[in-house]
């Protein structure tokens, strides 16, 4: 074959080229501007468009800020400074409002005295959810904790929280963040808890009310591990269980314990609720509630029986065809009628339910994208194995079906959070709307419309955009694969 | 433990007994008539083209497949739609799939220990004893903090193997356990094989690879359309087939 | 059924009262989220009349669109929204009004500077009015009878309603006038709008409580008269507790239980209307202190002075 | 089911029930669906008690009565003598338009997003990152208000256009006034119009389906000129250029008719309080599109891109290796694959937009949620027929658009073995 | 067409020169004066550990990556910023990738006309004739109605070489053309390309196969550290390997 070339072609490297610096053509900030801005008469064009577009947002935003007003008692006392100062032609931001009512957007009308407890319930979340969010890597997760305890503490003392409160407050975060870095076995168990202590925080109350449904998941949870033999029976014995425990027993159990040893805390209804504060309430307790139900949802729709199939795919399809707002007026307007007469109760719990049924039909969606990424190796290999159903679910498909579905998960969550300020067509009190309308509706701050929006709108943001970094972040680290 | 009566021995004699196994997929009948008897300690090489329902006699054996109409019985248990007798062959039933199918998210001793722990209800302490003492059978003690991702292929394979063997069975199903690994591997996986079929275990193996036939099966299978075609000791399988199929196929693996 | 609102309110040991989501002088939760106003005021009458405690009550913000079937449904006691009293609420809606608090009718507001001054030249004019209220359908109606057309502008509120008018997104806002009146006093240039003298409504507000359980109407309509009366007779938050000993008056003596105990027929105690009118005062001082004259809104009795004075607040008579 | 030959069946016994894997599927969905019943029949019996209670009854007469008010925007006519349903189906109307034309506008926003954050140009890339991240991360209802304040403070009254010196001047060539309360634009009039067809109260001129015949008839005929240029090239490789032929093909009966019927724009004018003539696009109708615009076109800008990056490098390497000019590889190959990643997302994104378009509540726009869920609930007091009628006019519309999706999802999924 | 000069004979008898080719990615050198001369006929085969900058080298020449210093000229035209040099390369250049990169949403017969479609602007009839004539060289006419996803992955590779050969190039380049294949599909693979060799085509061939090296390459080069470190006939090339890295990557490679 070869014998045309044979003789032109043996050749032998005897020294190795070492690697040479690029000639300098990739690097300069004249050349980057080339590349990036001005490549073409397209981009030129385009860059110009970009320049305007943002001109444009400066020349309307920076003159409103810039001459924004911080002190001031009233709307017309902002408007008479900055005409004072920047001409009569001057217009600026009123934040004197952001400054007065702040509190009122963020703490709704939440006790005064109490508002260390909603903070506190907000910054326990950050240490509860340390060990499932950043469990990964020890030096994000003790940042976290730093950060959400010297918050908490710190915005706790600016609202003249008592010494003896603050301390206590210090001590309790201190200790769960030792915990959580030194046993962190024990401290998914405590945040196991963290639901219980934070409607206690919240809602006040006797202690015993929450310990005694506590109890009651104990108790469900005792009945089946005796009974574990039978199986399926054994989870229909412990359910039995626990809703008996629930029904007869809890109640008047709570009441003789508050009698002997009073754990309380001053109640505050949910009528004073408001702002984020109850935003928060409504989206935390949603999506806790509804991943559980979205994962038997999203089971039960991929289940090969038919009935349970049909069930779910019904009740999923009917939720996400409807709007949020209509599910929210069935939740004012006809869950009453649902439910057998006389019972009647708290609107803000109707919301959170319907709002847990909204999200655990979408949640569903995405953890069915999930199982069904999964391959059918595992499900075998598992069968194989001799697991059955349930442990196959528990343990092999659901870990990592979760895991693939979180960023879907998470994406659900910013939508019901934002879906949240939907409440206020109910008549509660959400931060956006019916804040803003009550903070303009007082004589002094009448006539304030862009400064509650901006202050809301970045809060919102920062939030949402904080979840939505860590999903991206989550996706990566997935899609890198198991370490 | 109890006196070998008659029957009993009989049944202990006889690891799988199979008899007029009949399995459609829809209306494509994949198995047909296929009647076999594994003794005990005994060694059987599976062969066949593709889609000659290999795979799908190996799966029906501890169910991952249905089979509609015949017998099969593992163990003294026949498989039929009772739960309990399902999960008592799968226990005593291991498998190794093709392309692993190790649990990616446990690390490899969770992977070894899981099933003895949840399914058997044997201590973690114990279930780590014996998944150590499996890995260090496949030769790869040292991995057993690390996760499925983090090894080769081969050495994935191996996991896979003592993964089953943890759970003690009586009988190993192979399902072309070397065909997704690259050729340095092969060898690492079939040495592991070789050295169980030594311990005596009961094994039936899907494979292509004939030197492994030729050293350790017992009895070569040929299947072709859901039937078993001919079957043969190695020696007299490779060097003598009988039917013209058998022929055809074998020179078209060795050919290449 | 009978006698079950009462139980409940009693076990339960707070009203559950339906409000306005806001509206200045009428009900509106301030800084802190303590409500106050004229519908506020009665809600707290009502409680420290069944509960002992005026603070005893529980708000419950209503939108238009909401309050009936809050009332229906159960989630409120006692509906104190300024709503209209109209046949088909009171018949098809299944409600009950116990009663007249406020004598209203619907009005225009425009700026001065359109000179309009009169309803009729609203001939093709944009008006903010809010929906699902009877204002909605009275518009309708004048402007159809009066052959002139006009644009809706819908909203929501109030307060929207306040923000679209005063950036001229409506030429004319229409509301009950005691709302105009209020609205208009929270302005900054409250000189520069003014209210025409077209009334194109009787809209006579009231209490309404759920269809079905008399008592509970009862406990409701005579607070609201016990208020009225009080007026009428002298009987102020500052003279009550002496003249429930001393006077002459035996309505009075009546009223304040310390003759008949007309309390226990309706399922309360003899003190039931002492603390009714202790808990704001009686129906004149709740009016000047929410919206009257003296106050930022700025409402004369006009037709809610009493019978007496020529308006037309008349208390059935306790006996 | 089939049956195979030689197939027997043990026995039955009470314990298959449960262990048995045939038996056990089938108690499981029994009892599933015995506590579905129960739990179905108790809500059931719970609010046929509770109305009994109020002495209210389940009846859609309310329907046919007359509604008694008015409805600023409707597309078909209607006034307050008119009966619930018709309200009703006016608001149905409203939705299904803003829907529709927030999902026209959404899309063609979304797509240029998405496509320009891919661009090479820093600047742009940047800038639509930030619209992307700012309208996905801030809720909807915080958009609609901020918008709708925008146009009621910042936009002029009717008033500032009138007089001789007006504060305010219309724009392009004196036909829009952009005002606060709606956006006039001019309407058409016609000098020798061919009169109406009436359908009861719906009137549909002459002119427009004369117009639209044509319409229909270009499309028809460009479709053929495409095609038999696709013959050409079949036959000999170069493709003839057709687009001049093609463009008077829609062109010229549109200009003949327009000379026909003398068919003019109507300026908007000022009489009394506001703006006649023209037509009226309400600040209600406009903000609450614009937003949901907005909105939606952020998340189709990420749909977008997400599509266009799954298609991997190696497709349109390939395509450049063969010689493809980058235009003819996005057109040939790239976008006919990212079509299918990407439009199912992008037809949830339109369920999701038609559903918030519920959000009209905020502006005052009477769509469905307005009218029946809302006016007509109040004044009617039927809140469980009214919420019921909604729920399910909305769940027919959702679900109808879904199994499009699926329709167009089954047709173009990629062959596989 | 034109008479043969002696400078058209030249560029005639020259199918590749590469002088002095620099590459960078940021600032990291691929590939260091790299020369080559490729002949027309010729057949070259390029081997190298893996990131030696094979992929780089092969994809400099029809300009899906842009080469900083240096120069190409392939068959008479010189690759520079110019885009109808550039077209005009490709055109005459084909490419077949690892991992086929066939369009998923066109048949396979869709596939091949594609390009002469709409490249060369040939007639359909005339195309899908072209095609079906290549398809058939590659032994699969029977599947030119089907989607590549339908096919395996052997037959997918050879749709790949009849899409390229569809443009009727002068120089084919492959890029480890069979690695991403089962082995079963190595062969058919090999058989093609062999074809196409015995037929004259120049070929540029990334690959680790040496039986097929021996079996059709001129020339064996061999790549390090994005340099040639040692070319040579085939038979000196295994037998006789030069340099110290050569014979390290060949044990490494043979071993196996
Ligand atoms: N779930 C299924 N549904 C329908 N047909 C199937 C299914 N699984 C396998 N088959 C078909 O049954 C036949 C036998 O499949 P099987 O996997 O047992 O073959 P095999 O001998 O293992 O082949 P290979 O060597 O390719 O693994 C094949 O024709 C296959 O297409
Ligand atoms: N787009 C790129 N940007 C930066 N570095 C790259 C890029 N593509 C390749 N490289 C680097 O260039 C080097 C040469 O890559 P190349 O793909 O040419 O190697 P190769 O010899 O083909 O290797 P293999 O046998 O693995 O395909 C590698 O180190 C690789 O990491
Ligand atoms: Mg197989
Ligand atoms: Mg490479």
């Amino acid at each position: 074959m070869s014998e045309t070339h044979a003789q032109t072609v043996a050749y032998v490297r005897d020294s190795m080229l070492p690697p040479q610096p690029p000639p300098m053509r990739s690097s300069g900030a004249v050349l980057w501007l080339r590349a990036n801005l001005f490549s073409g008469p397209v981009n030129i064009l385009l860059t110009l468009i970009g320049l305007g577009i943002l001109w444009l947002i400066f020349d309307t935003l920076w003159p409103w800020l810039s001459h924004s007003v911080w002190n001031a008692g009233s709307i017309r006392e902002c408007r008479q400074i900055v005409s004072e100062t920047y001409g009569p032609e001057a217009n600026g931001a009123c934040f004197a409002v952001i400054r007065a009512r702040w509190h009122q957007f963020v703490l709704g009308f939440y006790p005064q005295e109490f508002y260390w407890r909603p903070i506190l319930a907000f910054g326990l979340l950050f240490l509860a959810l340390a060990p499932l969010l950043f469990g990964a890597s020890v030096r994000a997760r003790r940042i976290v904790l730093a950060i959400a305890t010297v918050l908490t503490v710190l915005s706790a003392a600016m609202l003249d929280t008592g010494l003896a409160v603050l301390a206590g407050m210090t001590a309790l975060m201190l200790a769960w963040s030792a915990l959580i870095d030194a046993r962190p076995g024990r401290a998914l168990l405590a945040s196991l808890l963290y639901p219980f202590a934070g409607v206690w925080l919240l809602w006040g109350g006797s202690l015993w009310g929450p310990v005694m449904v506590l109890a009651g998941f104990g108790v469900g949870l005792a009945v089946w591990r005796v009974a574990a033999r039978f199986g399926m029976l054994a989870v229909a014995a412990g359910a039995a269980a626990a809703a008996l425990w629930w029904w007869l027993v809890s109640a008047p159990l709570a009441g003789l314990l508050a009698g002997a040893v009073p754990l309380r805390l001053v109640p505050v209804t949910s009528d004073q609720f408001g702002g984020f504060v109850l935003s928060i309430t409504i989206g935390i307790a949603g999506i806790a509630l509804s991943l559980p139900i979205g994962i038997v949802l999203a089971l039960a729709r991929r289940s090969d029986m038919p009935v349970v199939k049909m069930l779910a795919v019904m009740f999923i399809e009917f939720i996400r065809g409807v709007p949020l707002i209509a599910l929210l007026f069935v939740a004012s307007l006809l869950l009453n009628y649902f439910l057998p007469p006389g019972t009647s109760f708290d609107i803000v719990l109707r919301v959170i339910i319907m709002v847990t049924l909204f999200s655990a039909a979408y949640v569903a969606e995405v953890i069915r994208g999930g199982l069904a990424a999964l391959p059918r190796g595992q499900y075998e290999a598992a069968d194989a194995l001799g697991l059955d159903y349930w442990k196959a679910q528990r343990l092999i498909i659901l870990p990592q079906a979760l895991k693939i579905s979180i960023p879907g998960i998470v994406s659900t969550f910013i939508g019901m959070f934002k879906d949240t300020t939907l409440v206020v067509f109910v008549g509660l009190f959400d931060p956006l709307k019916a804040m803003s309308d009550t903070v303009r509706a007082s004589f002094e701050w009448k006539g304030a419309y862009w400064e509650p929006y901006f202050f809301v709108g970045a809060i919102f943001f920062v939030l949402c955009f904080g979840m939505s970094r860590y999903s991206m972040h989550l996706e990566r680290r997935l899609k890198r694969g198991n370490r | 433990m109890q006196p070998l009566t008659a029957e009993t021995r009989q049944a202990d004699e006889t690891a799988i007994d199979i008899v007029k196994l009949n399995k459609w997929y829809g209306t494509f009948h994949v198995l047909r008539d296929i009647d076999l008897h594994v003794s005990r300690g005994e060694r059987i090489v599976i062969a066949g083209p593709s889609g000659s329902g290999k795979s799908t006699l190996i799966r029906c054996i501890n169910r991952l497949e249905e089979h509609q109409t015949g017998k099969i019985v593992v163990d003294g248990t026949e498989l039929t739609h009772d739960l309990k007798n399902i999960d008592k062959v799968r226990s005593e039933v291991g498998m190794v799939f093709q392309h692993f199918n190790l649990f990616p998210h446990l690390t490899i001793l969770e992977n070894c220990t899981l099933a003895p722990i949840w399914v058997r209800k044997i201590p973690r302490r114990e279930a780590e004893e014996t998944a150590m003492h499996f890995l260090e059978k496949v030769r790869i003690p040292d991995q057993a903090r690390k996760y499925p991702g983090q090894l080769s292929g081969g050495q994935q394979q191996r996991v896979a193997i003592a993964r089953a063997l943890c759970m003690r069975p009586r009988i190993m199903l192979f399902d072309e356990p070397t065909s997704a690994l690259d050729p340095e591997m092969i060898k690492e996986v079939l040495d592991t094989m070789i050295e169980l079929a030594e311990e005596g275990m009961t094994m039936l193996c899907v494979t292509h690879e004939m030197g492994f036939a030729q050293a350790v099966a017992h009895r070569v299978i040929f299947m072709d359309q859901g039937q078993i075609v001919e079957q043969n000791t190695p020696t007299e399988f490779f060097n003598n087939p009988k039917s013209e199929r058998t022929k055809l196929f074998l020179s078209q693996i060795l050919g290449h | 059924a009978e006698g079950d609102t009462l139980n409940e309110v009693k076990t339960r040991g707070v009203l559950n009262c339906g409000v306005n989501t806001g509206l200045v002088g009428f009900a509106a939760p301030d800084a802190n989220g303590n409500w106050s106003g004229f519908d506020v005021a009665f809600c707290k009458a009502l409680a420290a009349a069944v509960l002992g405690d005026g603070e005893k009550v529980k708000y419950v913000p209503l939108t238009g669109q909401t309050r009936f079937t809050a009332l229906s449904s159960g989630e409120v006691d006692i509906l104190a929204r300024n709503s209209t009293w109209t046949f088909q609420r009171d018949t098809d809606l299944k409600l009950d009004f116990i009663g007249v608090n406020y004598y209203d009718g619907q009005g225009f507001m425009v700026r001065k500077d359109q000179r309009v001054t009169s309803a009729k030249e609203l001939n093709g004019a944009s008006i903010c009015i809010q929906t699902g209220t009877t204002t909605e359908l009275n518009l309708a109606d004048y402007f159809k009878a009066n052959n002139m057309e006009y644009r809706p502008v819908n909203i929501d509120s109030n307060a929207e309603g306040e923000q679209q008018y005063l950036a001229r997104a409506c030429d004319a806002y229409t509301t009950d006038v005691s709302g105009l009146a209020a609205t208009r006093a929270a302005f900054a240039d409250p000189e520069n709008h003014i209210i025409l003298p077209e009334i194109v409504s009787k809209e006579p507000l009231g209490p309404a409580v759920r269809h079905g359980d008399n008592n509970w109407g009862d406990i409701a309509r005579w607070t609201l008269y016990a208020l009225v009366a009080a007026e009428e007779y002298g009987v102020t938050s500052a003279n009550i507790d002496e003249l429930a000993k001393s006077s002459g008056n035996p309505e009075v003596q009546r009223l304040l239980g310390a003759t008949d105990e007309l309390g226990t027929m309706i399922g309360l105690d003899a003190a039931w209307a002492v603390r009714a009118i202790k808990a704001g005062g009686n129906y004149g001082e709740i009016f000047a202190k929410t919206i009257g004259e003296e106050t930022p809104i700025g409402l004369a009795r006009g037709l809610n002075a009493q019978w007496t004075q020529g308006g037309l607040l008349y208390a059935m008579p306790f006996r | 089911m089939v049956s195979y030959p030689g197939a027997e069946s043990p026995p039955f016994r009470l314990s298959m029930l449960i262990y048995d894997r045939r038996y056990r599927s089938l108690t499981l969905q029994a009892v599933v669906f015995i506590l579905a019943m129960l739990a179905a029949s108790w809500f059931i019996n719970n609010t046929l008690q509770n109305l009994a209670a109020l002495g209210k009854t389940l009846s859609f007469d309310f329907l046919f009565r007359r509604a008694g008010y008015d409805i600023p925007q409707q597309l078909i006519p209607y006034n307050s003598d008119d009966t619930h349903l018709r309200a009703a189906v006016v608001g149905l109307l409203n939705t299904l338009l803003v829907s529709f034309l927030g999902c026209i506008t959404a899309t063609i926003l979304g797509v240029l997003a998405g496509v320009l954050r891919l661009s090479s140009n820093w600047l742009i890339a940047r800038l639509m990152t930030v619209y992307v991240e700012i309208f996905r991360n801030i809720p909807l209802l915080l958009w609609i208000l901020l918008i709708l304040a925008i146009f009621s403070e910042v936009l002029p009254p009717p008033n500032a256009y009138r007089g001789d010196t007006p504060e305010a001047g219309m724009i392009l060539f004196e036909t829009i006034a952009p005002t606060n309360r709606y956006t006039a634009i001019p309407s058409l009039g016609m000098t020798n119009s061919p009169g109406t067809l009436t359908f009861g109260r719906i009137g549909i001129s002459w002119a427009f389906i004369t117009y639209a015949v044509a319409f229909v008839a270009a499309v028809l005929a460009h479709r053929l000129i495409r095609a038999r240029a696709q013959r050409v090239q079949d036959r000999t490789g170069i493709r003839p250029v057709t687009w001049w032929i093609s463009l008077s093909i829609y062109l010229l009966p549109l200009l003949f008719l327009t000379w026909y019927f003398g068919l003019h724009l109507v300026p908007p004018a000022l009489r009394g309080f506001n703006f006649a003539d023209g037509i009226n696009l309400d600040n209600s109708f406009v903000v609450l599109w614009l937003a949901l615009t907005l909105y939606t076109g952020a998340f189709i800008a990420e749909i977008t891109r997400a599509g266009i990056l799954a298609v991997s490098k190696g497709q349109s390497e390939a395509a450049f290796a063969l010689g493809l000019r980058p235009r003819r590889t996005m057109s040939l190959v790239v976008l006919p694959q990212a079509l299918r990643v990407i439009v199912p997302p992008l037809i949830s994104q339109y369920l999701n937009l038609t559903k918030n378009s519920s959000l009209a509540i905020a502006v005052g726009y009477m769509d469905l949620r307005g009218t029946l869920g809302g006016t007509t609930l109040n004044q009617t007091g039927r809140e469980m027929e009214c919420m019921v009628l909604m729920m399910a006019v909305y769940l027919v519309l959702c679900l109808g658009i879904s199994s499009g999706m699926n329709l167009f999802n089954s047709g173009v999924r990629l062959k596989e073995r």
